[in-house]
């Protein structure tokens, strides 16, 4: 989807997301089933002990990542927190390569050094994939600044989650976008937990928007379970960062179906609140609104989804089949090549 | 004497400290409703409510740095980190508050603070979760710095350090939580800056500490297999570290083998190592050795990271090669 | 002045400030000139090298520090930054016991380990200078979180610089005493810049009293050149978090004559600008208006200004005069000693 | 060659990679409008303009982040860190971001970037001021962490630092600013990881950094007063050190002296106390010595102050033991 159009989603109004051709409305329902499956795939992978350490699965807030990246433009750059499969696939990071990294494995697109929770990928410009809460903000404002010094005319977009608001450099990081008038969008991904922390039991001031209020950022809040409302703020925000140079707060209201992450035992929220949420899931309404639209129909849905299982599950053979990584690779990836100065000597201080 | 786990035998500490003093309270993300990320402090919020078992949102500077004003104050805070590696975003609240407050104040205030949490990598969680600070920490002067190996430790020093007049920063193994263990059913207390001797032998001395502890006692075992004794001495305290029982074995076996998980250079191995050569130099048939975690972020792979951490394999090498 | 009386100033609504006695109102300005002798009387001895590091001049400002910690009680915390003399002076700390830390005496308030940006002083419940810019917000927090805990009825009042404002841990700890309604006011001491930036340079969202209503906390300001107006907005602020458990962040107006340290050669404002500020002094205005309500005769005026310059000679003399901390105090002070259990061993290691 | 400050080296360096290269900037806490609070940057805004030479708030945390982010799009960022104290709110994105992100990406992305600014102590500003974070630094696998003593280092290890495709961590010294030596007028690079001889003698090696190189060096001269000559090496880098050149001085005096300003539990020097008795074993004919500071907060009063720190009298009663 990167930069597929990038005419269309830029200038638009909000109201206008329903001018989006059937092509990328198909294109937007697509993304969504592919995380989805993905996702599936990747639990099963987990149950199996082929993915072990920390999982976090999107399933549920799959809009968010689909509706925001598709008014992205190539050029563009994208960081998120440990949450990252989905961004990483609606990014056009490969499942195999996703899924690859997931089991640790020389093919995946961190080469097995960083796992589910440290994708990267530099040819899509995708930043991470960072793990420690809140810290990832100001590296998206480094690249922001950036953009800005090499007057390269992209923008990043910065997803974070609710909880991650309470940490100080996220708001020391809103304070000099704002002041630096940096071309940046903040999405917040508000699940309404952090862990089993609800977001009125973590933070004063709700809504959280509120936040960017107070370094004079603009506000936006859209509808996580609708992914063309992401879609059509996401882009307001991004015209804003491009051709004002401001940056956006944006909270976007979501929800995951999964535990915190696979480990999660899920007693801070009651079954009747996961099962009320999932009424509005956001594959199943849209689904529902592209048939009403008569733009989708029920074999092509079908298609859509055989397709999207298949790559969950090619994906995964792949992964299962690929090499692992050795010490020796491991150490290759520490240094850059020096190629301005001497080369630098890098002994190890572990002989043994 | 009951067998239970490590986690067990650390809520077993809180309750019973908790029970004991009315100022000393739990605080750290998802201890209380969420029953505690690693469950060692299941049942607290029922039992001592939410003003003593404190959930707090993500914002370890800030948490960290009331613990410390609760301490000067006079209370005796327990702050949890959910992994010591979230505690970079709070360093200066713990290298500089809990560091010099009472100094710099002439000794006006005491700071009766505990913080504690798992380190560590072996879980396959990454570079970003897989720290092990304690050296970082004990180049504070005022810092001690514990990490127990067993239940009958993990409870015994987690009650000293509540009780300690002092900060003591309390390091747990993630890999140890399940590990299960006797534990006196009498209240005891676990001394700070004592060793545990947990093999003895006359060819050669090991330290350890934390989960290395275990990795080396494996060592020790296949060691044997070779005819070759060790001492295995576990640390439980990083500092003050128990120097005179090292040195006691050194002077018995005169060659000394260090098993620290953290990186190499300058870790807290490296300190001993200087200590003992500084000391009991006319002691020593062959150079200390150190076996440490490799000099390399924690990768995820779990080969890698079995590699990257110390393992029975290398500790062997080392042993050989100071007995050669 | 600490809690001298307690009973007037806590729960008067703003505009009664005017009902303070004769005798208070005296009080008030006495400390503030107290203060301005002896913080010249430091500047004399920095430039004699007889103090030495960093000596943050508290010059201009004295009306915010003697206003706001004459509404506390002696049961409140009282914490501060750097720029402490003046604070500590306010809180009952004895001239002698600050000017001695000054020059590092072991009579000094804090032994001579601490020195000008480190003064403590426990018995008047005075908990520091803290020189790490924001750090000591948190703590402060812990304070009034220990008040709370233990029901003394406290609160605490903690001052910070405007450029404090753009540390993390400010805001993490501002959510955090919000969301648990702490006993705490937030006083910014906003003169306008942090060393060489001038607020408008640091802070985007101004006034900086904004960033409280992000985490819906009370907001106020005041007028730091007028000593009532400072009194009586902290009363009120301490009156919500004694009664009310509310926290409040509380910014003042204000402005420092001097350059940031003794070493600072201020060349980011103009004469005029300074000059221009002088107008406003917060003695000279106060002591017209005492004239003006016939409180202050001149003669009183100069015997409490001859008294304060005495007491600032004092001060230096018996700093002077003191003896040095040794080494062996310093080692006595790392630990506290242990009554709960078997002393620790304590070796140095560092034996050469 | 001219005579010229510390300081004024440091400011010749950025501003000629400034020059060279624009995709060079400097950031930080008062390092344009004010030129430095120690004035290292003088005159940079008002050449480079301020697109590149850029004030920050006082938010270390999200600076020095953007620098991480800059760097990773390509950027070679100067962060300045008004005292390396200051770090410790931004422990975090050194340790992970800097530290972890080019590996666990899988070696996607370069960090070209420096963080520079003074450490230590010595000009009584306390214990919050005066921190010697550069082994914490060096424990993370893949920083570097250079410290010069001279103008002339200062210049060129800056220049080779911003030039160096990673991450460099650069102390300087805030007692050297002023110091005066001698530059080269041509362009040159001082080679990072290779130390510097300062004074040669056959009875002693004295290995240093930073300006304990200076107190070391009017140690060696008294010790010259005894009849003992010392070896005086300046390691320039404390991260790779030189190991080489330490080992060869060894390998002639058979005594090894490391005097260091940080704490010394687990400081650089235990690391190279560590590896020198386990590689140059047979050559040692005393055990290694450290002088450090002494084991306790920076203390503002002066005389403490100076008792605290490495001094001539503690380098000089260290070199007589090792001697004896
Ligand atoms: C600094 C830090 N503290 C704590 C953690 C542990 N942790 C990981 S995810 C998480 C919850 C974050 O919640 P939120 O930001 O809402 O994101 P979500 O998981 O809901 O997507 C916590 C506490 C961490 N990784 N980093
Ligand atoms: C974390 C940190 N960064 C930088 C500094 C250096 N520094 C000391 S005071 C100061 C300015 C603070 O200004 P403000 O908060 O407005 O207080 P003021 O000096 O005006 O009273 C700075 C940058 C520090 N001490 N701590
Ligand atoms: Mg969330
Ligand atoms: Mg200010």
């Amino acid at each position: 989807m990167v930069g597929e159009d990038p005419g269309v989603a830029v200038a638009e109004p909000k109201a206008a997301a329903l001018s989006l051709s059937p092509d990328q409305q198909i294109a937007l329902y697509r993304q969504m089933v592919r995380i989805r499956r993905f996702e599936e795939k990747a639990a099963q992978a987990f149950m199996r002990a082929e993915i072990k350490g920390f999982c976090h699965l999107y399933i549920g807030e799959e809009a968010v990542a689909v509706g925001a990246l598709s008014a992205l433009e190539q050029r563009d750059a994208v960081i998120t927190a440990y949450r990252d499969h989905g961004v990483a696939l609606a990014r056009g990071t490969s499942a195999r390569a996703c899924m690859a990294e997931l089991l640790g494995k020389r093919t995946g697109c961190s080469k097995g050094m960083g796992g589910s929770m440290h994708l990267f990928d530099r040819a899509h410009h995708f930043y991470g994939g960072h793990a420690i809460v809140g810290s990832h903000t100001a590296v998206a404002a480094g690249l922001a600044f950036a953009q800005q010094y090499e007057n390269t005319g992209g923008i990043t977009l910065c997803l974070l989650g609710d909880g991650a608001m309470n940490q100080g450099v996220v708001s020391e990081t809103l304070n000099l976008v704002s002041l630096w008038r940096l071309p940046i969008v903040f999405l917040i991904e508000n699940n309404e937990y952090a862990m089993g922390t609800s977001v009125a039991r973590s933070s004063a001031g709700l809504p959280l928007v509120n936040r960017g209020s107070a370094f004079d950022m603009a506000g936006r809040t859209a509808n996580g379970m609708d992914v063309e409302d992401v879609r059509a703020s996401v882009a307001e925000a991004v015209s804003l960062a491009r051709t004002e140079h401001l940056p956006t707060l944006l909270e976007v209201k979501t929800y995951r179906y999964r535990g915190h992450s696979m480990s999660d035992p899920d007693t801070y929220r009651t079954k009747q609140e996961i099962a009320e949420q999932k009424k509005n899931d956001p594959i199943f309404l849209y689904r529902k609104r592209l048939e009403e639209r008569r733009i989708l129909t029920e074999d092509l849905a079908k298609q859509i989804d055989d397709e999207a299982r298949a790559e969950a599950q090619d994906a995964l053979t792949f992964a299962e089949q690929s090499p692992e990584p050795d010490l020796e690779l491991a150490f290759s990836l520490l240094f850059s090549p020096e190629d301005r100065i001497d080369p630098v000597p890098r002994p190890r201080y572990s002989d043994i | 004497m009951a067998k239970i786990t490590y986690r067990q035998a650390l809520n077993q500490a809180l309750a019973e400290e908790m029970e004991r003093d009315p100022a000393v309270f739990l605080m750290g993300e998802e201890v209380g409703e969420y029953q505690g990320a690693f469950k060692v402090s299941q049942g607290l919020l029922q039992r001592f409510g939410p003003k003593r078992v404190v959930d707090t949102p993500i914002s370890e500077a800030a948490f960290s740095g009331v613990g410390v004003g609760a301490a000067l104050y006079g209370l005796r805070p327990v702050v949890e980190f959910m992994n010591w590696s979230f505690s970079f975003v709070a360093f200066d609240q713990l290298v500089n508050n809990v560091g010099s407050l009472r100094f710099m104040s002439g000794g006006q205030f005491d700071l009766p603070i505990v913080f504690r949490g798992p380190s560590g990598g072996g879980t396959q969680i990454g570079a970003t979760h897989s720290h092990c600070p304690e050296s970082w920490f004990a180049g504070v002067p005022v810092l001690t710095v514990v990490s127990p190996a067993f239940p009958e430790d993990a409870k015994g020093l987690l009650k000293s350090a509540i009780r300690s007049n002092n900060p003591v920063f309390f390091f747990e193994g993630e890999r140890l939580y399940g590990l299960e263990g006797e534990v006196p059913d009498a209240e005891f207390l676990t001394p700070i800056g004592q060793a545990r001797i947990c093999r003895e032998g006359g060819d050669l001395t090991i330290v350890s500490g934390g989960y290395s502890t275990h990795t080396a006692l494996s060592a020790a075992g296949a060691l044997a297999a070779d005819g070759k004794e060790a001492d295995v001495i576990d640390l439980r305290t990083i500092k003050p570290y128990d120097f005179d029982r090292i040195a006691k074995s050194v002077q018995k076996t005169n060659r000394l083998l260090i098993v620290e998980e953290n990186k190499p250079f300058a870790g807290w191995g490296a300190q001993i190592a200087y200590d003992i050569q500084h000391r009991l130099f006319d002691w020593l048939d062959a150079p200390i050795l150190r076996v440490t975690g490799l000099d390399i972020p924690q990768p995820y792979n779990a080969k890698l990271e079995g590699q990257v951490l110390p393992n029975v394999e290398r500790i062997l090498a080392a042993a050989r090669q100071l007995l050669a």
